[in-house]
């Protein structure tokens, strides 16, 4: 057992996520699947943190989680109200868009 | 134990007063009356924009005095480039807000309330109360705030909150356009759901550089680069995805798809803002980290970025040849300008810093003028109702001969576009270019210039359609017409056209100054 | 008034007089077209004081440059903009500014009747002051800007009646192709600054001989391609016949005397250049020789006047650059020839313009004939500048041609037989399509409704046109006559361009001069001959003879013409239209294969933008993928 | 500075979670109610809380599990459940190619992320006890309040945009007057002295009350015997669970203790919700 595990482990969980926004139809879903890449950066974080004995990267990880809450109110009262426009939160039903 | 970090306040003033005039705009939309507040909003903003205008000028004679430094415990580094791409953006920004603010036919181009459902019959009660979301302002000075950080942020985590601060407002403001809603929406929507992707790649990449150098700051990782051995994987990858975090704000392919939808659906102030402003900031940051961070890895990162400046000069000329409207041949040419801006980044020459900065004042001058002139030609039905902006480029047709200022103007901006002499797009292009080859990029250089060969026959399609076509009405009446501005817009288009005939014919000053700022210090 | 600001008054003048064109509007409509024959003639006045200036001078110190100011100082690059007066310049300068006036003059009775006639003196003055940028410019960065400045007056003139589409769309072809040759430029700049650091005419030139051979041969070669574009040379030729769409003033102010010409005036400039690489100079040889050839060719079948006069000039344009192409030797007999076509072939254009204006703006020869009885003064001015043409001893075009064709033939080894006989053909048929052009316009049976014979079409009163239009005419007209003896005359003109073009050993041509000159004018009295038995003495077909239903009659007279056909008219709509084909399928075909190519990717990568957000992520993360991979491919 | 050692405690740890996250994140591929996904995913930042203090981040697991876990996730909750919370998603694909994009770029990432960090020659590990040794929480306010004041201060502008940008494309400004309960009985009075039959002054009849199982989709019965149709609501009727006024038969039935007559199958729509509840 190292820390490498840690890392091998945010690897997965980013490259779900990643997949998610890629394959979930549901605006909520895919954002969900932005979130767990956020959060797989934020195990990096706090590994390397330990790895290099600093608190840097726990600090930066904190900041992420900031971050991360205020992305999700915009992004939700996005995905609300296209919602209450369109019935809908599909992603491939906001289409019109394009050339 | 712990020390009090010194707090630079005067070289903090531009983004202080920025941040001031976004807060105390929230402030107004709590306390003013509804009637004053659109008022109020105006001027509180315009006066921050130019406070912080006349705030950057006096640090850049004092940073010509006593040099760069630090700022706040290391976040920020004040040096002569970071004040200039400030400076330009806060020019930029000021005559953005002018077509933001701007009421033309008493409507400006955002929706009265951005929680109606659109078509709704509370919508109507909304227009005809003369509601208006005044939030747009602070907002926007959000989001200038946020510009304003970027260029100057010397660690990556603060370039990180810097660009979520630019985001996050633009995000809302693609969303609030005063017509076709739905449109509008979406463009907000996915603006937003790529924009959070990417900065999660961003972030991924900046987890990875704190595992390689232990510190997320610039210079910090500088040092690193030669000391720190085994780890190469992680430094690399850690660059490639924040440089992508930064590609795709500036909309390089392939991070550029949002660009067209996001650039179409927006109102059209807000495209021209964000067209012009974010893609300085972007620039500014992709600058600076490039510059300071990886010029040990130029053959390894090289490839990459020249693959993506390849692309995106073709893809955004090829592309912008067959759009139909608008918004979107602009949006595409802006992604090829993200294309010819690149090899000035690519050059890692003195000279591109330069070159990149009057480049993007040029592009900057010339997108907030025609995106201005798009919001005052609008389509009218049989009855004369006006319905909108006209979008699609046969509605330009015979603009010249109805409305020929408007139609020069546009014409001056497209050509400087397209880089012809004695306007500021020439100015641009020649230094980018020059920088690009001094830096021994001949063969994107070679590419750079067919592309922008080609590019000026769609921009010189749109001239020919204004000038040498006839106009078309519609089977169904409807017609193009021009609607006059409050004289806001008027203003900024005045100014765009000539500040781009400006640095076109008589550069020197420009140029002389760009050169001063051609130096990062770390 | 010293040479200084003579040379910014030159260009300021017709600059701000378009500028108050353009800016008064309609309001200037009465006394505009006045404005703006005055400021060119001003130009032309300050044009005099220059040569005078420069006259008075010893001739070492004929170069005056003019500092105007620091223009793009981007570190080493450093460009100033400033003006470069020489005697080069300065015949630019005369010939611009002095047929440019005449030509003003004349569009004032020629446009009287267009209700945009301001805005069109406004554009003639526009490139009057752009092409006066071009030839004054001390660099090729500013250079540049009067480059794309005529192209941009060339664009809007041809597309002046943009009222017809097809107007319009010549208009956008001179400005496509025009924009590749640009290109060529750029790519030019791009090489010195590469290789010298500089682009300016002092350093590049100074620097030039020590240029590798290799950089020299590449900067040469991309000057020849801009020069190409400006100057309608193969293969990028094909925009000046549809550029005849414009106003009949443009065609000869601009498609004959002085923007066509702009790019022997950029070979001849960087000779330095072309000289220190063999392989670019023998290039534009042969483009000269081909264009020279060709355009005589096409020449020959046109039967719209100004295209076949636009034809004559890309084959007078071809002579030019082939002489520029020869090195010093030939630099001052191209700038020679250019001056003399300049006065010649406007003075033709004005012909025809004015054949035009009698004829209710009927351009077909066919049906023209006999119109020498009609139009006294054009007939004869026009005569004049077909014997300038041709090459009749003692006119102009005798001493400039014939020049040019004793300096092909001379050198070493295979180049002095090709080229010298090509250009010797080429004056035959130099003569024959002139002659042909002339016959069947003023001479033979009159072949236009007149009222009493059977010829179709509405009936025509040709007339004589107004003073202010046939003065032009008759100006152009004595120089046609007297300009090239009084030039040639002990060589006073290779003098005065001696300290530009450097003196060049004078070599003997491999024949004997005497020969070449006989053969010159055995050939040319050949060719009016020739034209004179089909197009005067016999009677010219209405339709074109080839693949058109005939009487019998006139399939006799074809019978009787056969030896002429054989020899000229059938070999040249034969290889006219091969070449029309090759044109099409091969340059329009380049060039619109590129952009069909361009628009058909763009259909492609227009699907990808399919407006799923999904879509989009997905080529954002297999973008990240692909980049991951290429920046790891080497460590992991 | 030493090296650190990692506990076979910490391994087992980690062994047990490890495997449920990546499950909990599988659903976010695979699980078609959204709601289901919200829970999982919530699941996995617990685990990422517990890895964090694992990693030495006590303060930073507890706000993982305030912020993520508490805030975050149930914000993702609430707007489940405001847009519908037995939404489920179908798993078909639509977009050609779309499957064979995102695996590749799965795959890639997945491949590339691993190959980076285990080719990394990654220095030993040193621990934060040194770090930590004033708390975690300490520590970690030392940096923040002096490296990163400036993120955190500018922090602030992202979550004031945050509350602007929430309440401006949710929150609706009252227009016209406010309609109360003392407006709608005016607006009801108006509607029927206008001769609209639909609109009833008073209450709704209440069902009726010969109840088997459910009095709620029994009709009233009017003088005549009659059901009283608008007595049901609604929403039973478009379910189609209404029952039927019982026949002669059954009310002859009604006597004998519940159980013993016929199942109450008879009625029509229990019987679609027996089936739909054993679904």
């Amino acid at each position: 057992m190292s820390i490498l595990n840690y890392l091998v482990l945010s690897g997965i969980l980013f490259a779900i996520g990643g997949t998610a926004v890629l394959v979930r139809r549901n605006a909520i879903v895919a954002f969900m699947g932005v979130e767990l890449m956020l959060n797989a950066a934020n195990l990096t974080l706090v590994t390397f943190a330990r790895m290099h004995g600093d608190l840097t990267g726990q600090v930066i990880a904190f900041f992420v989680m900031v971050v991360a809450a205020a992305e999700v109110v915009i992004g939700l009262a996005i995905i609300v109200s296209i919602f209450r426009t369109r019935g809908s939160a599909s992603l491939d039903d906001a289409s019109l868009l394009k050339s | 134990m712990f020390v009090a970090p010194h707090i630079e306040w005067a070289a903090l003033s531009p983004v202080l007063i920025l941040l001031g005039a976004a807060v105390i705009g929230v402030l107004v939309e709590a306390f003013v009356p509804r009637g004053s507040r659109r008022l109020v909003q105006v001027v509180v903003a315009a006066l921050a924009l130019g406070g912080a205008l006349v705030a950057v000028t006096w640090r850049w004679t004092v940073v010509q005095q006593d040099g760069p430094s630090s700022l706040v415990a290391g976040a920020l580094r004040e040096d002569a480039p970071a004040l200039l791409f400030q400076a330009i953006l806060l020019i930029l920004a000021l005559l953005a807000l002018l077509v933001i603010a701007d009421r033309a036919r008493g409507e400006d181009a955002f929706t009265p309330t951005a929680s109606a459902i659109p078509g709704s019959e509370y919508e109507g009660q909304a227009r005809r109360a003369g509601l208006a979301q005044t939030e747009v302002f602070p907002l926007t000075m959000f989001a200038v705030t946020g510009m304003l950080v970027f260029p100057a942020a010397a660690d990556l985590l603060t370039m990180f909150i810097a660009l979520e601060v630019l985001s996050l407002p633009l995000y809302l403001l693609a969303g609030m356009a005063r017509r076709r809603r739905l449109v509008s929406q979406e463009a907000s929507l996915k603006y937003f759901l790529l924009g959070a992707f990417s900065s999660a790649f961003f972030l991924m990449g900046l987890a990875l550089l704190y595992g390689y150098a232990g510190s997320v700051h610039l210079a910090d990782i500088a040092t690193a680069v030669p000391l720190v051995s085994g780890m190469d994987g992680l430094l690399l990858a850690g660059s490639a995805l924040v440089i992508i975090g930064l590609l795709f704000k500036v909309g390089a392919v392939p991070f550029h798809s949002w660009t067209p939808d996001v650039y179409q659906g927006a109102p059209t102030p807000i495209t021209g803002f964000m067209a012009a402003c974010t893609k300085v900031a972007a620039f500014a940051a992709l600058l600076r980290f490039v510059y300071v961070v990886t010029p040990g890895l130029g053959w390894d990162l090289a490839p990459f970025l020249w693959i993506v400046a390849i692309l995106t000069m073709v893809v955004g000329t090829v592309l912008a040849i067959v759009q139909t409207d608008m918004k979107r041949t602009l949006a595409y040419s802006s992604v090829a300008h993200a294309g010819f801006l690149l090899l000035g980044i690519i050059a890692l020459d003195e000279r591109g810093i330069s070159g990149i900065l009057v480049y993007l004042l040029a592009y900057g001058l010339a997108t907030v003028g025609a995106f201005a002139l798009v919001t005052l030609v609008r389509t009218k039905d049989a009855e004369g109702n006006l319905v909108g902006e006209a979008g699609h480029l046969s509605e330009w047709a015979g603009l010249g001969r109805r409305s020929p200022v408007l139609a020069v103007c546009f014409a001056l901006f497209l050509l400087s576009f397209a880089g012809i002499p004695l306007t500021a797009g020439f100015t641009g292009k020649f230094a980018v270019f020059g920088a690009a080859v001094a830096g021994g990029d001949w063969p994107l250089v070679v590419i750079a210039v067919l592309a922008s060969a080609a590019a000026a026959f769609f921009y010189v399609r749109i001239i020919v359609l204004m000038f040498f076509t006839e106009p078309a009405t519609g089977e169904d009446g409807s017609a193009t017409t021009v609607v006059r501005s409050e004289g806001l817009t008027a203003v900024a288009v005045v100014v765009c056209a000539v500040g781009t005939v400006l640095v076109g014919v008589v550069p020197t000053a420009v140029l002389a100054v760009a050169a001063q700022a051609s130096k990062f210090l770390l | 008034m010293s040479i200084d600001l003579a040379a910014i008054l030159i260009v300021a003048v017709p600059l701000a007089s378009a500028g108050v064109l353009l800016l008064l509007g309609r309001r200037s409509d009465g006394w505009g077209h006045w404005l703006g024959v005055l400021a060119s003639a001003a130009s032309a006045v300050m044009a005099f004081v220059i040569l005078f200036g420069l006259l008075g001078r010893g001739a070492e110190d004929r170069a005056v440059d003019v500092h105007l100011f620091s223009w793009i100082p981007a570190g080493e690059l450093d460009v100033d903009a400033g003006f470069l007066v020489d005697p080069l310049s300065a015949t630019f300068l005369l010939l611009i500014t002095f047929v440019g006036t005449l030509i003003h003059v004349y569009a004032v009775a020629y446009m009287e009747h267009d209700d945009d006639r301001r805005r069109f003196f406004a554009y003639l003055n526009l490139f009057i002051a752009a092409m006066l940028i071009l030839v004054l410019a001390d660099s090729f960065a500013l250079l540049f800007v009067g480059w794309e400045g005529v192209g941009l007056a060339s664009y809007l003139l041809i597309g002046f009646w943009n009222q017809r589409t097809e107007y319009a769309v010549a208009a956008k072809k001179a400005f496509v192709m025009n924009r590749v040759g640009d290109m060529g430029l750029i790519i030019a700049m791009g090489a010195m600054f590469a290789s010298i650091g500089s682009v300016d005419f002092e350093t590049v030139f100074a620097a030039a001989p020590e240029l590798s051979e290799g950089w020299a041969t590449a900067i040469g070669i991309a000057l020849l391609i801009g020069a190409c574009g400006k100057s309608a040379q193969f293969p990028l030729q094909a925009w000046l016949g549809d550029a005849m769409a414009g106003p009949t003033p443009v065609s000869a102010l601009i498609h004959a005397a002085t923007m066509v010409t702009a790019g022997v005036y950029l070979v001849v400039r960087s000779g330095a250049i072309f000289e220190a690489s063999p392989t670019a100079q023998l290039l534009v040889v042969i483009v000269g020789a081909i264009t020279l050839v060709f355009g005589a060719i096409v020449g020959c079948a046109k039967d719209d006047i100004k295209k076949a006069l636009a034809a004559s000039t890309m084959s007078q344009i071809g002579y030019m650059m082939l002489a520029a192409g020869l090195g010093p030797i030939g630099y001052a007999f191209a700038i020679f020839h250019l001056l003399t076509h300049g006065f010649f072939k406007a003075g033709m254009f004005l012909g025809a313009g004015s054949v035009m204006h009698g004829m209710n703006d009927e351009v077909n020869m066919r049906g023209f004939g006999g119109l020498s009885r009609f139009m006294k003064v054009t007939w004869i001015t026009f005569g004049l500048g077909w014997l300038a043409i041709i090459g009749f001893p003692g006119l102009s075009g005798f001493w400039s041609k014939d020049k040019i064709i004793e300096a092909a033939f001379v050198g070493e080894g295979w180049q002095p037989w090709v080229f010298g006989m090509v250009a010797l053909l080429a004056a035959g048929l130099t003569a024959f399509y002139m002659s042909r052009l002339f016959f069947m316009t003023f001479h033979g049976k009159a072949r236009w409704n007149d009222g009493k014979n059977e010829a179709p079409g509405p009936e025509q009163h040709p007339h004589e046109s107004p003073l202010l239009m046939t003065v032009p005419m008759i100006v152009l007209a004595v120089g046609s006559l007297g300009l090239g003896a009084f030039l040639a005359f002990g060589d006073r003109f290779f003098h005065w361009l001696e300290p530009v073009t450097g003196h060049a050993e004078h070599h003997d041509p491999v024949i004997p001069i005497p020969v070449i000159m006989g053969a010159t004018v055995v050939l040319m009295l050949i060719g009016v001959l020739l034209a004179w038995r089909q197009y005067w003495a016999s009677s010219v077909p209405l339709m074109p003879p080839t693949g058109s239903v005939l009487t019998r009659a006139a399939r006799r007279d074809l019978y009787q013409d056969s030896v002429n056909e054989a020899v000229f008219a059938r070999p040249g709509t034969h290889t006219v239209r091969t070449l029309t084909y090759a044109d099409t399928a091969v340059v329009d075909g380049a060039v619109n294969g590129l952009g069909a190519g361009a628009v058909g990717l763009g259909e492609r990568l227009r699907k990808l933008q399919n407006g799923h957000v999904r879509s989009y992520s997905a080529a954002m993360s297999v973008g990240v993928v692909l980049v991951l991979v290429i920046v790891l491919v080497a460590r992991i | 500075m030493t090296e650190m050692t990692i506990s076979s405690g910490e391994a087992v740890l980690f062994w047990i979670l490890a495997p449920l996250m990546v499950m909990g994140a599988l659903g976010l591929l695979f699980a078609r109610r959204t709601v289901h996904i919200a829970v999982a995913v919530a699941g996995v930042m617990v685990g990422l809380a517990v890895m964090y203090i694992a990693n030495e981040a006590t303060f930073l697991g507890v706000a993982q599990v305030v912020v993520y876990t508490g805030a975050v996730m149930m914000l993702f909750v609430f707007v489940i459940m405001l847009i519908g919370v037995d939404s489920t998603e179908s798993l078909k694909e639509t977009l050609t190619g779309q499957r064979w994009l995102a695996a590749l770029a799965g795959v890639g990432l997945l491949v590339l992320m691993g190959a980076i960090t285990t080719r990394a020659a990654l220095p030993a590990p040193v621990g934060l006890a040194e770090a930590n040794a004033d708390t975690n929480a300490v520590g970690v306010a030392r940096i923040l309040f002096s490296d990163f004041i400036f993120p955190f201060e500018l922090t602030g502008a992202l979550l004031i945009t945050a509350a602007v940008g929430a309440l401006s494309l949710t929150h609706r400004v009252r227009l016209g007057a406010k309609f109360g309960q003392k407006e709608m009985a005016a607006a009801k009075l108006k509607a029927y002295g206008a001769g609209a039959s639909s609109t009833l002054i008073t209450n709704r009849p209440n069902p009726g009350v010969y109840a088997r199982h459910n009095s709620a989709d029994m009709p009233a019965v009017d003088a005549a015997g009659e059901p009283v149709e608008a007595s049901i609501t609604t929403v039973l009727r478009i379910r189609g669970q209404e029952s039927n006024l019982p026949s002669a038969e059954e009310l002859a039935d009604a006597g004998r203790p519940y159980g013993q007559g016929e199942e109450p199958a008879a009625v029509p729509g229990a019987a679609d919700e027996r089936k739909e509840l054993e679904q």
